[in-house]
């Protein structure tokens, strides 16, 4: 049996990081915890609370600048403590949560390097975008209970980031489920916004559902759920096919909350919430807890290089998938949300092709550029919406056949949301070239003499799909610069469609929306800094991936060994992903050389790629409806009714049996009852007699 | 022949004989005037059912003496003075005595009953009595017989009542067919085994254990007899007619009475008589009993009337009390005496509050007209709700008749080849039972009192009947222990267990003359 | 000559029941059964030969017990007419489900 | 505490007491009661609720006396009372407790006057009988459970069959009055079965004694174990509604008064499986055949009933199809007898004691204030009545096991326990995990979100602070045991070892125990 | 037995199972009644033969003379000889009643084995009554009391029954 947490902690030297700040660790999660519940309760008490709080707007981005605060003492402490952390850093193993016969599990918090980046991540952008919604969520009548969601979802994802084992993992996994449910349908009087949360709750649960069975498997097969069981469990197993099998349940789980395919349904929907709420959920952090998961429990993607390439598989099917949806979208928010599943699959391919570093750095340059784009296209949803108040019209303020030439009237947004697009379209130097180029060039090194190409994935070689998970990228790359350039060309510039009136309404937000845009927009700038490759002597090589070495290394190795690409070829792939981004960025401006008409005189988009593909309506036919049809029509109108009736028509059978046949037995003639008297007598005798 | 002997033996049924008697010639005392309504004497009545309570009371304690003495059976072997006889006087005795206080409360309603009513039940007790103690086929067909007359004319009492007299003689037809089929198997018995005392008889059986000759028909015949008047299926024709044509006190002392009696001569003749037998006669009992239970319980969940229900319902006990019976136990004739104790009390506090529930008019009463008694009466329909649940079974509301249950299962799952199928089947159709009994209930409790349903007077003496049975069942319902182990002393004592002092034996064959001679 | 008797007897029974079955007025019924017990008699009668004279007792008694079953029964049945205006059996039938 | 407890030798009467005192307090209530909804005279503190609330508040204390009594660290009978009854029979009410048995009773008679508050206007006509009835049924309850003696536990176990018929009957909702019917008959026939089959493992033990510890040891061939088990497992499959057995639980739930339906939602029946019906005949219940049916029956009640909870649109039946469904897992923990699964088992039915009752009573606000808990009435409640919903909310969240709720800890443990017994139909079983996401779901959107409906927007009051306060008990409960459920989980353990390895290693034990095998 | 008795045996024998039928078979009452009488006439020889003279003498006197009598007297009474309504019910019943007597009659008669022994013929004497006398009021005096109370029960009850009704309600 391998050893527990608690046997751990006992056992273990003393770790670096004890006695230093670290022992706060929790009060990281309590943080956001409490302003739910001080927001919530304001929210319960206070009401109509038409008026956004004071303590609200202090509570709501306080807690989360002070877990910021927090965060970054943290990573001063792991910064100080160097090289010797190799072990991550232990709390509250002696909290007991869950124990029965074998299984104890406790609350036990750990923080390592990967969970640190995450903790800045959402601690980070979290903050940003807590500001962002003191300004955007300035009117609405909810502003407290936003808040208090907010918050829960923040302590929810740091529960899943520093969780110590897999269930306390799923406590926060299914705790920013619920966040997120709850976000969506934050404007709950329209049911399509209820409903829309509902979808992502119920998808997620498929994933969830998923991510059970994997931990039953893995308590059943390993007897531990802590992470720190899995690796001498693994040692013992080796590459049983029960570590396939949790792995590719745990790739459902992860296909589920990262909106891969063919769980990425819910995304485009829940643009339905706010759009801070799609910009932090949505886009930065939640959604890429699938792949944290996966870097995560790099283990055991390693000891099972099939379920490894499933994901990469996967994510680049996603990519290419979104991404081409992405090409016709009309609503400025569902443009980034196939984005956004496009990039998760690219962070799937990092993380699938055993490059942990690679996914993890395109998550965290993700997360600004696709946060920057959020907020910006929340200032200008914003702008419009207060444009169309303005001028008391009814129309739809997010799509783009509404917009063009916002840029006159919102330039620091419309400039911020230039270098987000540059970014994501892969323009050096900005941050997402470097962590995309680094994802492809992983995929092309680990396709051959490494375990991943010798497996094969539904018997084709690895080596075969890794290179067409490649290409797969580089297609996606070049689309991605495509939808892009055509979204930002649509808002921004040319002719401005929203017609006189509001024209006169644009304009930028307030200096707390418009600040975190900014800064984000830095970070978009620099962010490429933080894993710069050997080729370009632009600063410190591969700070990330040093950083990152002692959790995901031994796996990244094991799955990649040290693959490394011929310094040519990487130049050439360089040059080519450059070209691609920049011939994407040709093509989108080519794209959109016509112009358009405003929505309302537009006939409607019919196009496949403008319904997505129906893949709503597939679902909804070959799953929804079906599970909807056994339930009311078999279930509830047949089986159920059938066992209702049986029961209750055999009561009334006998009764009405009984009733016939008392009037035919008792029908009040002695004479006739004589004749049972005789004919019992006649067999009662003859019973006896013959024996 | 010592006399004295036998008066010991017989002194309670001596007492009891002669009490009705004096209670019929008081009955006739005055000149028999015509009272402006009901019938003739009506006026006496009440007091003769008074007496016939005390009578009832004094020779219980005559019986509990007899008892406490230790008195052994008659020296001829033909009456029994054991544990199982005298519980069950004591149980036909209470049967009488509740009977004759419902005979005063429906005659304080309405005075349909003649001064002579008393004097009849008891003689008709007498009879039941005789067949307690009965140990001579002889015996046997005469207690019956008494018995059973007296009912006839109870049945028709009421010589106003159609439904009364129409009830007599159906009740008479039958049981005097069943009767003549009883007596034919008594003398086939008797031709079989050369006697009618059922030691002889267990003793020729005994010595011819695979039986032969005249005896198989014998005892089917006697068996046909005896179930007639236990109410078995198919034999239980006559039951719903007579129990619902018949006024409702008789039929509660018919339901009680003659059933506990009857049950009490089938147990002691089989278990005496035929414990050699047991493999001629099981199977047609087992059928019996299992016949019995799905009629009575199926049938009755069709009734819409009370007292119908209520005669099936009283069938269905009688398939339950058979699978005791069939047991072949004395732990199974522990589970009669029980058993008849606790059906005895709930039969009597369910008529009780139908006497005084029942409509004015001669129409029968019907469970819609207890609807919502509840609501008026909540200490009758409470009563009557516990009397239901302990026919059902259930344990604690139900009072004792969850032990009787009980027993009777007992006896069945530890006979020497255990009645496994019998014992579900009766679990099952105690299930089915629960459907009539809950309509009962249910109309009770969960229907509104109709606006023009007349109001229900309870009269001090029904409630008092009311009131004791339901404390007596709930109390052994509770700590049944003492019953248990009145029932439990309640076992039969076969002749040649019992009597040490030898009884002369009949002459044999051909030697009467001899006898007679000396 | 018992087995002779105890044939007829049986003859007697069967065709008491037989009239039982048949017959609609119930004091025809009511002497089929007295048939019956007379046939029963005459098993007693013939047993008596074999097993003693306990069953001439029985017979006296069935006699008697008869007699009494007689004055009730004839009793009922005239109550019965009086109430009814029939004895026909099939026409009493105030009493059933 | 506990020392006081002791040295007040409180063990010695405290589980007598509390079978007996909601009698006698049934007796009480009903002569001096008063029903505030008839009489002229205000009730004052003879309000027949007042005294039932009071009364089983003295429960409350009991209970927790009974909590503070238990020794954590011991397994075996804690407060064991053996008084004689009936020694011709062999019977005797030995009462006892062990860590299978305490969190359902501290649930039981916590959440009973809880939720009588807490729905305190749900029933207005005839309360003293209300209330009489009431505590019998608490007494039968709490009977049922603590019962060491099969007698015993067999009165119990009818009594409450009885209170139950005339609780739903007489206060049902208009016209469902048959729906008791339908409850006693059901129920009847599987204890009628077992009541033979108690009888029958008496005489096999020599019928002498019908004590739990007794009959443990009475060997038993295998094919009677069948027989038996068979007849056991009718009774409490019914009582506990397992697919297809379970047609008389959602009308009668729906239809019942408030706290009677929360009554009618104990699992009981599950408890008893694990307590006797296992125990008692372990070769039976491990038979590979029977096990694998009955974990099989298990899954599809999980299924089953999350599938049928989608499919109603009324709140109550919602709430009882998704019981059904939480009876699949505990049937599954059950049977799959691993000590995680067994605890899981047992905190399934603490949960779905206390989800029900704050659905239920969800319920039954919505049913005062508006005559009606149809889904389609309603709409936007989230903002006419923010307590009401959020209260509604976080029953439903645990009810659909959303990690850090109770339901999460009891799901997880059968899941995670039963995974390596029965590997096919656990897997099988997390789909239940996904539907109970559309049930739970499905009636919040069409109940809290969306506009108001006509009969919401004519105005739905928010809780008044007694519901808030209930309410707030309940949830927290929920909330505070999904992330401390270790004091009631330590507690159990060494019951739960006892019974599995009971089961696995006992004298009437199948000599070897094979895992269900991947057939479906 | 001899010759002469035989004849006489089977004579009486086949005269009380003609007239049975007969008794069965007759539409109206009283022929039937008179039939029965033939009957019980028919086994009072029987009995005479049979060393029961004592009872065939009783048989004659209480049965045929005081029984039958009352039968025929309430028939006449009553007035039921003269409806043309047939007695009998219908024939298929008639059929399926003379098959449950043939099968009562089978299943008896199976049980009957060979032949009784003959006991030993009895001493002629002139006391016929006293060997049933001394059993009647010494072995079974309680039998005997027992049919008094059921003969006064009758009484009783006969004299309740018929009498004229009260007041009709």
């Amino acid at each position: 049996m391998p050893p527990t947490l608690s046997a751990l902690l006992q056992a273990a030297a003393p770790h670096p990081l004890d006695g230093t700040v670290a022992r706060w660790l929790p009060v990281l999660v309590l943080l956001p915890l409490l302003g739910a519940v001080v927001n919530g309760a304001v929210a319960l008490v206070r009401r109509p609370s038409s008026a956004r709080h004071p303590l609200v707007t202090l509570v709501g981005p306080g807690v989360l600048l002070a877990a910021f605060a927090l965060a970054l003492q943290l990573f001063a402490a792991m910064r100080g403590a160097g090289t010797s952390l190799t072990a991550p850093f232990l709390v509250g193993g002696d909290v007991p949560w869950i124990r029965a016969g074998g299984l104890t599990l406790s609350f036990a918090l750990q923080l390592d390097q990967l969970s640190m980046v995450m903790v800045l991540v959402i601690t980070g952008v979290g903050s940003l975008i807590h500001l962002y919604s003191v300004g955007y969520m300035r009117d609405d009548a909810g502003y407290a209970r936003y808040f208090a969601y907010l918050n829960l979802f923040v302590a929810c994802m740091l529960v899943l980031v520093l969780g110590a084992s897999y269930p306390l993992l799923f406590v926060g996994w299914e705790g920013v489920g619920l966040a997120s449910y709850l976000l969506i349908g934050f404007w709950f009087t329209d049911p399509a916004n209820a409903r829309a949360g509902q979808k992502a709750f119920v998808v997620n649960r498929i994933g969830d559902a998923g991510f059970l069975a994997a931990m039953a498997l893995l308590w059943s097969s390993a007897g531990t759920l802590d992470f720190a069981g899995v690796p001498t469990w693994l040692a013992a197993q080796g590459n049983a096919p029960v570590v396939t099998a949790v792995a590719l349940l745990l790739l459902l789980a992860c296909a589920g909350k990262s909106a891969q395919l063919p769980l990425y349904l819910w995304l485009p929907d829940a643009m339905a919430g706010p759009t801070p709420v799609s910009a932090l959920i949505h886009a930065a952090t939640m959604v890429t807890a699938g792949v944290y998961l996966v870097a995560r429990s790099g283990a055991l993607f390693a000891a099972a290089p099939v379920a490894s390439l499933a994901v990469a598989a996967v994510g680049a099917l996603t990519a290419l998938y979104a991404a081409t949806i992405a090409l016709r979208q009309w609503d400025i928010k569902r443009v980034l949300a196939y984005s956004t599943v496009s990039q998760l699959g690219y962070m799937f391919i990092g993380v699938g092709v055993g490059a942990y570093t690679a996914g993890v750095f395109h998550l965290v340059t993700h997360a600004f550029f696709k946060a920057l784009l959020f907020l910006g296209a929340g200032s200008v949803i914003h702008a419009m919406h207060h444009a169309y108040h303005h001028a008391h019209r009814e129309d739809d303020p997010q799509d783009l056949r509404n917009m063009g030439g916002l840029g006159r009237h919102l330039p620091i947004t419309a400039t911020m949301m230039t270098v987000a697009t540059l970014a994501i379209a892969g323009v050096p130097p900005l941050a997402g070239f470097f962590s995309k180029d680094e994802i492809l060039a992983s995929t092309l090194a680990r396709a051959h003499g490494t375990p991943l190409a010798s497996a094969s994935l539904l018997g084709i070689p690895g080596s075969v799909v890794l290179q067409g998970v490649y290409a797969v990228g580089l297609i996606t790359a070049l689309l991605t610069a495509v939808y892009m350039t055509r979204m930002l060309v649509y808002a921004f510039f040319g002719a401005n469609r929203s017609g006189e009136e509001a024209r006169a309404a644009l304009h930028e937000g307030s200096p707390i929306m418009v600040a975190p845009v900014v800064v984000l927009g830095v970070l978009t700038l620099a962010g490429g800094w933080l894993n710069l490759p050997a080729l370009l002597p632009l600063g410190p090589v591969g700070v990330l991936d040093q950083w990152l070495a002692p959790v995901t290394g031994a796996a990244s190795r094991q799955l990649g060994g040290a693959a490394h690409l011929p310094h040519d070829t990487e130049v050439i792939l360089v040059g080519l992903a450059v070209a691609v981004a920049l011939l994407g960025m040709g093509l989108g401006v080519w794209l959109t050389r016509h112009p358009v008409l405003p929505k309302a005189q537009a006939p409607e988009d019919r196009s496949l790629l403008a319904r997505a593909y129906d893949a709503d309506r597939w679902a909804e036919r070959f799953v929804v409806a079906p599970v909807r049809r056994l339930a009311e029509r078999v279930l509830a109108d047949a089986v159920e009714r059938g066992i209702d009736g049986a029961a209750s028509a055999s009561g009334r059978g006998v009764v009405a049996a009984a009733r016939a046949a008392g009037r035919r037995l008792q029908d009040g003639d002695v004479g006739r009852y004589t004749w049972w008297l005789a004919g019992g007598a006649v067999v009662l005798v003859a019973i006896l007699v013959v024996g | 022949m010592m006399a004295s002997d036998l008066l010991r033996v017989l002194a309670p049924e001596l007492l009891l004989v002669a009490g009705a008697m004096v209670l019929l010639l008081a009955s006739v005392w005055h000149p028999q005037g015509q009272a402006p309504e009901g019938a003739e004497g009506a006026e006496r009545t009440a007091a003769m059912a008074r007496g016939g309570m005390v009578l009832c009371a004094l020779v219980g304690l005559v019986v509990t003496i007899a008892w406490g003495d230790g008195v052994g059976g008659s020296a001829d072997g033909r009456l029994a003075a054991d544990g199982f006889r005298f519980t069950l006087d004591l149980v036909l005795l209470g049967a009488a005595a509740l009977g004759l206080a419902l005979v005063e409360v429906d005659h304080g309603r309405f005075r349909g009953y003649g001064p002579e009513v008393p004097a009849l039940m008891l003689l008709a007790l007498s009879g039941m009595m005789v067949l307690a103690a009965a140990r001579d086929l002889l015996f046997v067909f005469l207690g019956i017989e008494l018995m059973s007359l007296a009912v006839y004319v109870l049945a028709g009492v009421q010589r106003r009542s159609a439904r009364g007299t129409e009830a007599a003689i159906k009740y008479f037809l039958l049981g005097s067919i069943a009767s003549a089929f009883l007596l034919y198997g008594i003398a086939l018995l008797y031709g079989a085994t050369g006697s009618t005392r059922l030691g002889d008889i267990a003793r020729w059986v005994a010595e011819h254990p695979a039986g032969g000759g005249l005896f198989p028909a014998g005892l089917g015949l006697l068996l046909v007899g005896l179930a007639f008047k236990v109410a078995a299926a198919p034999f239980h024709v006559w039951t719903p007619d007579v129990y619902e044509g018949a006024p409702p006190p008789v039929t509660a002392f018919m339901a009680t009475g003659v059933k506990a009696a009857a049950f009490a001569t089938l147990a002691r003749t089989l278990l005496e008589a035929f414990p050699g037998a047991v493999p001629l006669w099981h199977p047609a009992l087992w059928w019996l009993a299992v016949l019995t239970m799905v009629t009575g319980n199926v049938l009755a969940l069709a009734q819409r009337r009370v007292v119908r229900m209520l005669a099936y319902s009283s069938i269905a006990h009688a398939g339950y009390l058979l699978v005791a019976v069939v047991s072949a136990s004395s732990a199974g004739a522990a589970a009669v005496a029980f058993y008849l104790v606790a059906y005895t009390l709930a039969t009597m506090g369910t008529f009780a509050v139908l006497v005084v529930a029942r409509p004015s008019d001669d129409r029968p009463i019907e469970i819609a007209d207890l609807a919502g008694l509840w609501l008026v009466r909540p200490g009758l329909a409470s009563a009557l709700a516990v009397f239901l649940l302990a026919f059902m079974g259930m344990p604690l509301v139900g009072g004792a008749g969850f032990f009787a249950k009980w027993l009777v299962l007992e006896a069945a799952l530890q006979a020497s080849s255990p009645q496994r199928v019998l014992a579900v089947i009766l679990a099952l159709t105690s299930f089915v039972s629960a459907g009539y009994y809950l309509a009962v209930i249910g109309t009770m409790f969960l229907r509104p009192r109709p606006d023009q349903a007349p109001v229900v007077r309870v009269p001090a003496l029904a409630g008092g009947v009311v009131l004791t049975c339901a404390v007596m069942l709930l109390a052994l319902g509770l700590y049944p222990s003492p019953l248990i182990t009145l029932a439990r002393r309640a076992t039969v004592v076969t002749e040649q267990g019992a009597s040490a002092r030898s009884a002369p034996t009949i002459p044999p064959a051909a030697g009467w003359r001899a006898a007679v001679a000396r | 000559m018992i087995t002779e008797s105890l044939v007829v007897s049986a003859l007697l029974f069967a065709i008491g029941v037989v009239g039982v079955l048949t017959r609609r007025n119930a004091i025809i019924l009511f002497m089929c059964v007295e048939l019956m017990l007379n046939a029963v008699n005459l098993s007693f009668v013939a047993l008596a030969r074999l097993h003693g004279v306990a069953g001439h007792v029985f017979v006296v008694m069935v006699m008697t017990i008869a007699a009494a079953e007689a004055a009730v029964g004839l009793a009922l049945v005239i109550s019965v007419f009086r109430h009814f205006g029939t004895v026909d059996l099939p026409s009493l039938r105030s009493l059933r489900e | 505490m506990r020392e006081t407890l002791l040295a007040l030798q409180v063990g010695a009467w405290l589980l007598p007491a509390m079978v007996l005192w909601p009698v006698v307090a049934a007796a009480l209530v009903r002569a001096v009661g008063r029903d505030p909804g008839t009489e002229e005279v205000p009730a004052g503190w003879r309000d027949a609720r007042a005294l039932t609330v009071g009364a089983l508040a003295v429960e409350v204390l009991l209970g927790a006396a009974l909590w503070i009594l238990f020794d954590p660290a011991q397994s075996g009978w804690q407060a064991r009372v053996d008084l004689p009854w009936i020694p011709e029979l062999g019977a005797a009410l030995s009462l006892g407790v062990d860590g299978l048995s305490l969190p359902l009773v501290v649930m039981a008679v916590t959440v009973v006057p809880l939720v009588l508050l807490g729905a305190w206007n749900n029933v207005r006509t005839r309360t003293p009988a209300f209330g009489a009835l009431l505590l019998l049924l608490t007494s039968g309850v709490v009977g049922a459970l603590v019962a060491l003696d099969l007698l015993a536990f067999y009165v119990a176990w009818e009594l409450i069959l009885v209170p139950m018929y005339f609780l739903v009957g007489v206060w049902a909702l208009a016209g469902e009055s048959r729906v008791a019917l339908r409850y006693v008959l059901f129920t009847l026939i599987g204890s009628l079965l077992m009541l033979v089959a108690i009888l029958a493992l008496w005489s096999a033990g020599g019928g002498t004694s019908f004590h739990l510890d007794h009959l443990l040891a009475v060997p038993l061939p295998p094919r009677t174990q069948l027989w038996l088990f068979g007849a056991f497992f009718a009774a409490f499959a019914v009582k506990s509604a397992l697919v297809p057995f379970h047609s008389w639980f959602p009308p009668a739930q729906a239809a019942a008064p408030t706290v009677v339906g929360v009554v009618l939602g104990f699992k009981v029946g599950g408890y008893a499986l694990l307590r006797f019906a296992i125990p008692l005949f372990p070769a039976a219940a491990l038979q590979p055949t029977v096990r694998v049916a009955i974990l099989g029956l298990a899954v599809v009640t999980v299924l089953y009933g999350a599938l049928l909870a989608m499919a109603q649109g009324e709140l109550r039946r919602v709430v009882a199809y998704s019981s059904i469904s939480h009876l699949g897992f505990i049937m599954l923990g059950g049977f799959a007898l691993t000590p995680e699964a067994v605890s899981g088992a047992v905190v399934a039915m603490v949960h779905s004691g206390l989800a029900s009752a704050v659905l239920l009573l969800v319920a039954g606000v919505l049913e005062d204030r508006t005559g009606t808990t149809e889904l389609g009435a309603f709409g936007g409640l989230a903002s006419a009545a923010p307590l009401l919903s959020m209260a509604l909310v976080l029953g439903m969240l645990s009810t659909v096991a959303l990690p850090g709720t109770l339901g999460f800890v009891g799901e997880f443990l059968v899941l995670m326990g039963s995974y390596a017994q029965a590997p096919a139909l656990t897997l099988t079983a997390t789909v239940g995990v996904v539907l109970a996401a559309v049930y739970g779901l499905r009636p919040l959107q069409q109940l809290l979100f969306g506009t108001r409906s006509p009969l919401v927007a004519h105005g739905v009051p928010d809780l008044t602070r007694r519901e808030a306060g209930v309410l707030t008990a309940l949830v927290v409960a929920l909330l505070w045991l999904g992330v401390a459920p270790a004091p009631v989980l330590d507690r159990m353990q060494g019951a739960v070892r006892q019974v599995v390895e009971g089961a696995r290693f006992g004298p009437n034990a199948l000599p070897a125990i094979p895992t269900v095998s991947e057939t479906p | 037995m001899t010759g002469f008795l035989a004849f006489q045996f089977y004579l009486f024998a086949l005269l009380a199972v003609a007239s049975a039928l007969l008794f069965v078979t007759r539409k109206a009452p009283v022929p039937a009644a008179l039939w029965l009488v033939n009957v019980m006439f028919s086994l009072a020889g029987l009995y005479v033969m049979l060393d029961a003279p004592f009872v065939g003498a009783v048989q004659v006197l209480v049965y045929a003379g005081a029984i039958m009598v009352v039968f025929v007297f309430v028939v006449m009474l009553l007035n039921l000889g003269r409806d043309g309504v047939s007695d009998l019910r219908a024939a298929g019943p008639r059929v399926a009643a003379g098959g449950i007597g043939v099968a009562l009659l089978a299943a008896v008669l199976a049980t009957m084995g060979p032949r009784l022994p003959a006991p030993p013929a009895a001493p002629a004497t002139d006391n016929v009554v006293t060997p049933v006398a001394a059993s009647l009021f010494t072995d079974y005096l309680v039998a005997f009391e027992l049919t008094s109370v059921a003969l006064l029960v009758a009484v009783v009850g006969a004299v309740l029954l018929a009498k004229k009704r009260g007041t009709p309600s």
